[in-house]
């Protein structure tokens, strides 16, 4: 069965490591910090100025100065600190987070990204994305295999304009674990009851299929 | 050296048509509410902002957008915005996207009388079309240059009567930068104290970068998603 | 994140010969005592350190000149220090000497993943020699690069388990630059906290820079110029 | 009669205007904060981090984490704020100081300035003094006129080490008040009792002579 948007963040959670500071983007990568393996310590950096994230607030506890990056109310645990937004990105930038976790619209088997524009059509702007990929020494995007009408959004190359080139590490979607390796989607795991034909099959990109791909863990 | 002024008046006199102003805040949090109003009320007109979002469409920038008083817009994510979204596709507004960090130093490079450095922000993508790429430590970084304005507009939690500014938690976010970068600072605050009030140790944004101050009427301090848990 | 260890040893554990060393401070004010007095019984040689000064005859970096212990010196002012003129004077010793602002920015540039960045500094100089030169708003800049180190070692105030550091007045000066500039990052601190003691909103440099942090034992605080009035 | 150090202090002082931030060199500009004249408010940077200062503490008071430039301990003002030197040098660098008073040991008649080097003999370095001259709108030069054996100090071009390129407006000296014009020295009032005669005796440079040079008043 398909992973749902909980299950994709589960399996990311699980590539945490102790002592990291870690970026989560909106939507599912959100969703990564309520799923932390017990025995590591992590810690959350969101762009907008702030590190030390605690969960989100009581209702009526909310204060409109405390935000994150998705806009959203939040907490801060003990031992945060607020910064400014050239602070912030000089810790992206100058690589002091150790990973980053996003979602994207299409990503390419040589690691390029597309997440912010769909020309014509809709214009979010990059927001702090084009940063963080363009720094990150690991970054995990946090994805749907296909789009609503099915196809693959796991492709050859990107048909949107580009977040960032050849950046991409690691894929999580809701049917597989992938990792980039030599220009190629490299097939890690599957989600559970997820068979490898339905993965090559809704895949577009080249996709290296080892012998045995074992399925996930997830609890 | 007194910069209190008396009201958001006296604070914005001499914005005029087709200026550039930078406005603080990131999303509707920390963004100068007062101003912003007295802006709608001004109806300048032609102006170029440069701010990390455009507002909503009934707060922050999202009202000089409904006024078309904004001819452009330099802004790194716009998505909460029907009326940004809509005159942009039409071509009615000009719009420059530029990644936050780009944004963030590009601010604090113009106050700070750098006018280009080298970012890998970007490379690769539409953003560095036309801009000069050079490897540094093996990896392409393209060339970006600073930004000022004209004005630049911000709000602080409190602030003292030499212009010092303390800003408060995530509200925080481009003020700073952006009080560096405008030929005239304004800004404007919860709380305004006497100097010597306010720790020298703990001041964000030292006076030297602020012409005006003023302490608003006002603030609604909107907030954008409020999301809570229940208590246990 | 708990970055604590539990002495000066195991703080400057890993500094090797021939290694980079940013070392904080202005004078002697802000500088890591501590760490300098365990440098010299760790005899490490070969050492290039950047620091804005270089200490006095006996105290601060002077007494790592004092050992021979330093190759390369890149600093902005060295007036102070009569066994430094003589190893510069006779060879002994590599000067890089760098204006100041250029200096810290490009410690801040460092850590802050920018290449390289054009200022006016120096243009015109010898400082500029070899440097590209390129016109900004009718006025020449030069190319100057981010400078990096193997470690820096800093001093605050204070300081909690997280790395988070608070600085006290005007010992703040190449600290904070200068900790966002070590690939490991070594703070001493006159008093250690708990997290969540000091104030999220006044923290000066955020724990992500910092790898490790110390209380020191002693702290002199020699002063260099004494000067005073008397009372009327 | 030749001014003194104070003397050269109290003039420079005269050209301080309401409202500006001023950072002073080490040595006689150091001086300047003694004579501000009345009616007028200015603001001290010292670009080691510190606006606001205030006067030396007194005996007993001083605080080793409070210094100026100069390394001398001070005091501060109701208002002051601390920062870091890349702060700092943003701050001069940004063009938010108005004046720049520092020493010099030649100015030369196009106002480049020397001031940091005396090849295989004196090597200080430039601390912050390349970054004031390169950026300051106003800079002013307090300097003696010629050096201990006689010799002009300002000259048609400097034989020193530069620290900055056409950067000098004015130059107070213990003789003369003088303006860099077009490319020559034009000499604005000379000391007290100082003759037009004694300073184009001791101005190696092409200095321009009005029909009336007025004495400086100084108090």
């Amino acid at each position: 069965m398909a992973l749902d948007k909980n299950g994709i963040a589960k399996r990311i959670a699980q590539e945490l490591r102790d002592g990291w500071y870690v970026n989560l983007g909106i939507g599912i990568p959100t969703l990564v910090a309520n799923y932390i393996p017990e025995g590591i310590e992590v810690e959350f950096q969101s762009e907008n100025g702030i590190l030390g994230m605690g969960p989100f607030p009581y209702d009526g506890e909310e204060d409109a100065d405390l935000i994150n990056a998705g806009k959203q109310t939040i907490t801060v645990k003990k031992g945060a600190v607020f910064f400014d937004s050239a602070t912030s990105f000089a810790m992206i930038r100058g690589q002091h987070v150790q990973l980053t976790v996003l979602g994207a619209m299409e990503v390419s088997q040589t690691g390029d990204i597309a997440s912010w524009k769909i020309p014509g059509k809709m214009v979010k702007g990059m927001g702090g994305a084009m940063d963080l990929v363009a720094s990150a020494e690991n970054i995990i995007v946090a994805m749907m295999h296909t789009n609503k009408a099915g196809e693959s959004k796991i492709l050859k190359e990107c048909t949107l304009p580009l977040t960032g080139v050849g950046c991409v590490k690691k894929i999580v979607t809701d049917l597989a674990f992938m990792e980039i390796r030599d220009g190629k989607f490299f097939l890690v795991e599957r989600a559970p009851g997820v068979s490898v034909e339905e993965i090559i099959a809704k895949t577009d990109g080249d996709l290296v299929v080892p012998d045995f791909v074992p399925e996930m863990k997830i609890d | 050296m007194n910069k209190v002024v008396k009201n958001v008046e006296e604070a914005l006199k001499g914005i005029e048509d087709n200026m550039t102003l930078m406005v603080g805040g990131f999303g509707l949090c920390g963004i100068p509410e007062n101003s912003i109003a007295h802006l709608v009320k001004m109806e300048t007109k032609g102006l170029t902002c440069i701010s990390n979002n455009a507002g909503v469409d009934d707060f922050g920038l999202g009202l000089l957008l409904q006024k078309k008083q904004i001819k452009k817009m330099i802004a790194s994510y716009v998505g909460e915005n029907a009326e940004f979204e809509r005159q942009m596709l039409s071509g009615e507004l000009e719009v420059d996207l530029i990644p936050q960090g780009s944004l963030a130093e590009r601010c604090r490079a113009g106050g700070a009388g750098i006018p280009a450095f080298y970012t890998p922000t970007g490379y690769g993508t539409e953003v560095a079309e036309g801009k000069e790429v050079r490897v540094y430590n093996g990896k392409p970084h393209i060339l970006e240059e600073a930004l000022t304005a004209d004005f630049a507009i911000v709000k602080a939690w409190k602030g003292d009567t030499e212009g010092n500014l303390i800003y408060k938690e995530t509200a925080r976010n481009f003020n700073p930068m952006m009080a560096m970068a405008g030929k005239i600072t304004v800004a404007e605050v919860e709380e305004l104290v006497p100097a010597g009030e306010l720790d020298p140790n703990y001041i964000h944004t030292p006076g030297i970068f602020v012409q005006r101050i003023f302490q608003g009427e006002k603030f609604e301090k909107r907030i954008e998603q409020r999301t809570t848990r229940k208590r246990d």
